[in-house]
């Protein structure tokens, strides 16, 4: 079976048959075991020793290696040919929702509809835990809407700007 | 010696406290919010007493309803931690008029440091060097013209502040307005007051800091420097102690002045001068007096091989220092470097969720001290500050080679932590020079991209791919976007799959 | 300076040596058998390679397969930890042999001092003082002979021992062939070899040891002693550093023995060497020389400051000893602990299972020397030492305390262990004023009862109900007895109950 | 509902009508909760703060109250009625096994059939990670039957000699 994996921008092909696993075409040898704790998981990747904390969502894995977090997210060759052409919402193309990552009041709102923007660039100011959190685009875009408006208070992941 | 102690706090400064009580024989009482029931500082002591809604301001800092705790189960004595009503001095005189002693100076010596104004002015008086800035009660067109007889660049600040809450700095005339907003907005969420006063802001500067012992019997220590330029938008986030920029000469020479700033309030108990250093020619200038214990103690702690809170207790007991000035000195190097549950890729926001799994560090040289354990919730009420990792070396490449280990071994599941920041810090050549200054993190925008892992990110992918195949999860997939996208259901998959592997002896 | 070490063993050992690795920026390689796949040395190092089935001799005692993986890894060095090779001269010399340098001494230097009688008599020419004793070789009737020699009561020990293994107390002459028997016995089953000797039982002893660290530069340095009389049939229980029982004068002359015991066999690395020690008039005696890293280093670490691992590495690379005899000046008081998987209620008998829960105490002065993990499968292929808590404090008191705390912080479910049995110790009169030798545990037969625990007693009586209550079994009760007499079926039942009070957020 | 709560050789009568807990008939205060791991339990008795693992195997508990493990077996009113007269093997009259507790190698047997042997006496040598343990007798009683033999390799839990 092939899966075609992604890993924040980075696309890779693996091939699983029986025993066999194939890394874009090149055959690895990686001994995979879950190690007492239900989301820990040792790897011996040709010998070399690696720990990895997964949580799976669905196709969705978050993976976490010596602290850093990585998205993955999987798709089969069924999957694949059903997605072609589609939009996933976490893909790069298309609208894009920055979402609330917590809890919290807007102070301001930095952008307007039809401004064009850069990825990373503050979009909103949101008040959480008495601080005040500068929210990031995640890439770059045009803002479709604005939904948020100062001095609102927003629930977790309450969608705040819409870029297109 | 006290037979009862309340600790007025929560975290991992709470479990300090109750540690430091436990092994000096003394009965312990916890306090609570509701969103704290199965805390790690509830399970520690040998009492404990809900005071409250998870809120702060309905918990932990109602005086009324921990001092009426203390009353019923007996205590004599309250130590308040750090934070919440530590700097509070009402509450130090509502426990004297309960008749419980205070773990902390007297009301009067906060009240005098508490204002950051009055502070300076006292100070001043014994030849402590300041930075010049504005007088105070200024609004804000008293604290623009303020700014251009000052000069520009110029730092705002919180009257009630610390912590570095209400702080902003500002580099000409055309911010000033809108950052003197912002500072009062965030100095009256913190503390209840938005006074703000303005001081020259030194370019590179370093935040450098005295421990101060004080005992009821007239004397007061020197437990030397701590280095704590490390901040992220005046929040400390790595300290070391000693400081690479201090030599033994200026370590005694401001020893002296922070002892005398002590006197100055008649200070008693644990407390530290912050300075503002300026390492183009080793001056320094008094930034403010903080009356409590710091996050930061344990560091002090390494190198002097003093227990500080065993102390505070000590001194407040009314007992006499055990140590002489000479006894004190520094052996070997001390790192901190605070988790917090904060995305270092995403602007430090917040990270809220249960704490799936945890491994912490041990070994030689490493202390943890940790309000952490697994299941537990992280909530957005409380300070994003989860543990703190602290290492000791022979030498301070020691010291950074031992936190790197340590942080490697570091294991925190289901929330985003500040390990990685960390970690690109302790890889960088300028932190292990020691040439960084206050703007250290502003300039190098850490934490903006995270670093590429190569090998990692390939296994990441192939591990992904053999839990899909193993889960078998092809079918569930494509119903998965149809109907909702690809959301929900979570952790219920890994269980089933977690009992199937485990069957299959964790292997396959 | 090495490029990439090998650890030639398992457990905490294992961790303890790719600790000091990881902190010199050494690559490090694994090994491990088929028991350990998931172990923590295994996901720590950063390659590991599988030797062979669980039991030892097919995998951690097999030299071939050990050097194999270290030619195919590259590695340039191998540390053995204790136990296993670490006493084996052949596995030195084969590692010679290989290129690779053996992280510890000679082997000549480990056949010298491994054969105990050829060990007694090189050093008896440098003047150190012995326990009268047999001479080597004797079949049982000789020894029988030399026992009316040398006067009752009298030990029986094993050429080719170490740990414990083979030891024997014998007081009368009825006893003396039955316990030869059972000692020649578990010398064949530990070492191979059968052969034992006698030496005249000292009463009322101590076992005091000198840690000796020695350059290949000619330079052999004593890191003084530590207090090893706390022992179970002759197995270390408990450990600390320094000796009440030994002065400042005594401390020196022991060191300058044991170093000239160690040049005596021209030593190069670290190394032990154990003394029986009489209170009675301070007197001393040889008792072998232990050639490699002891169990109970990290108390000597703890006093002196130095990293001994790191500086068994620094010596193999051929560096010479930083110290002079003059630096090492022992700073506070270490006490260790060792945690074993035994039921100190049931005899000490060993005990399995998976380790369910676990949480190591950690904050000020704490060290945990751990191979422990959730979901850790507890076999009998290996030693029952599970981990080892040490603890430093300024004064000896202080560090008692300190442990009481450390111990009632340390939650390990799932499995017995030894904690309850420290807990019982360091509670104990005795111990605290440090009047006992190694004959304190056999006399006051501890853990011979559990403690009884009142109110805690109690409450487990209303939990438990209030859990059959919540969990509803009265229906399940008769119908398990009536079955099957109320067995099996474990944590399922447990899991459900989990899965219910999650959702109930863990309350009602 | 009223329990029977047998602790080692104490008993203690529990009754729970909703939120009100008597034990041997006085009201008690406690605020049980589970923290965070499965069998990791915070109680709070009276404002007094205690830790319990607590391993369940139908009616039976093992409960480690620091460090120390309680054996705690359970029984309802309707148990109770059932279980009277009728031996339940852990119960202290009547037969008793003495089981090996780990596999090993049985050295010597101390005692033989018809000896009567006091409680803690030494009854097998058995042989394992290269040590020999004693097992002793865990109440007094005579020997009834001896099953295991010298020389004999014996799994966990099988019987070696029959109290009664």
């Amino acid at each position: 079976m092939k899966y075609y994996v992604r890993v924040d921008n980075n696309e890779y092909e693996i091939e699983i048959n029986g025993d066999i696993v194939l890394l874009n075409g090149e055959p690895v040898d990686v001994d995979l075991v879950r190690s007492g704790a239900t989301e820990l998981y040792s790897v011996l990747f040709g010998g070399r020793s690696h720990e990895m904390l997964v949580n799976a969502d669905r196709f969705n894995y978050q993976i976490n290696v010596r602290g850093v977090q990585l998205q993955v997210q999987v798709e089969d060759e069924r999957a694949r040919r059903l997605n072609r052409g589609r939009r996933l919402p976490t893909l790069p193309d298309g609208e894009l929702a920055i979402l609330a990552p917590i809890p919290g009041l807007v102070v301001r709102v930095l952008v307007g509809e039809g401004d064009s923007i850069e990825e990373g660039q503050p979009v909103i100011l949101l008040e959480a835990m008495k601080m005040e959190n500068e929210l990031r685009a995640a890439r770059a875009g045009i803002v479709k809407s604005v939904v948020a408006t100062t001095g609102q208070r927003v629930e977790q992941n309450a969608p705040l700007i819409i870029l297109e | 010696m006290f037979k009862k102690v309340l600790v007025a706090n929560r975290g991992e400064i709470a479990i300090r406290v109750l540690r430091a009580c436990e092994e000096r024989g003394i009965a312990t009482v916890a306090v609570f919010s509701e969103a704290d029931r199965s805390a790690l500082h509830v399970r520690y002591a040998n009492e404990a007493y809900c005071i409250g809604p998870a809120p702060s301001r309905e918990s932990y800092l109602r005086m009324d309803r921990i001092i009426d705790v203390a009353r019923k189960a007996g205590v004599d004595a309250i130590h308040p931690g750090y934070g919440f009503l530590s700097e509070r001095a009402e509450f130090a005189a509502a426990c004297a008029e309960a008749g419980i002693t205070f773990i902390g100076p007297s009301p009067e010596a906060i009240e005098a440091m508490g204002d950051k104004i009055t502070a300076r002015e006292t100070v001043r008086r014994r030849g402590v060097p300041l930075v010049p800035g504005s007088e105070r009660g200024l609004r804000d067109e008293g604290l623009v013209a303020a700014a251009r007889e000052i000069g520009f660049p110029i730092m705002i600040k919180a009257a009630a502040g610390g912590g570095g809450k209400g702080m902003r700095a500002v580099h000409d005339q055309g911010a000033l307005v809108a950052a003197i907003g912002a500072a009062r907005r965030e100095a009256m969420a913190a503390f209840g007051n938005d006074e703000v006063y303005l001081e020259k802001l030194i370019a590179n500067a370093r935040h450098v800091e005295i421990q101060v012992l004080a005992d009821s019997h007239g004397t007061t220590l020197s437990l030397n420097e701590r280095e704590c330029s490390i901040q992220r938008r005046h929040q400390k986030l790595i300290e070391e102690a000693p400081s690479v920029a201090v030599d033994e000469k200026l370590r005694k020479e401001m020893g002296q002045v922070a002892v005398a700033a002590a006197e100055a309030v008649g200070y008693v108990n644990a407390g530290t001068i912050e300075f503002l250093f300026d390492s183009k020619d080793n001056s320094y200038y008094f930034l403010e007096m903080n009356t409590r214990l710091q996050v930061e103690h344990p560091i002090t702690e390494l190198v002097t091989g003093i227990d500080i809170v065993k102390e505070q207790i000590a001194i407040a007991a009314g007992r006499k220092l055990r140590y002489k000035q000479a006894d004190i000195i520094p052996n070997g190097w001390a790192i901190e470097c605070r988790i917090t549950a904060e995305d270092p890729y995403n602007n430090f926001m917040p990270s809220s969720g249960v704490v799936s799994y945890l491994k912490e560090p041990t070994g030689p040289g490493v202390r943890v001290e940790s309000s952490l354990y697994e299941g537990m919730e992280i909530s957005l009420f409380y300070d994003p500050m989860i543990a703190k990792l602290v290492v000791w070396g022979e030498t301070r490449a020691e010291a950074i080679l031992r936190m790197r280990r340590a942080l490697n071994e570091y294991r925190i599941g289901g929330i985003r932590t500040s390990i990685p920041f960390h970690q690109e810090i302790m890889e960088s050549t300028e932190f292990m020079w020691g040439t960084f200054d206050t703007g250290f993190l502003s300039r190098r925008r850490v934490g903006g991209m995270r670093p590429h892992l190569g090998e990692e990110e390939q296994l990441a992918a192939v591990v992904a791919a053999m839990l899909a195949h193993e889960e078998g999860r092809q079918a569930t997939m494509h119903v998965g976007q149809a109907d909702n996208g690809g959301k929900g259901e979570p952790v219920v998959g890994l269980w089933k799959q977690a009992g199937r592997m485990r069957a299959q002896r964790g292997r396959w």
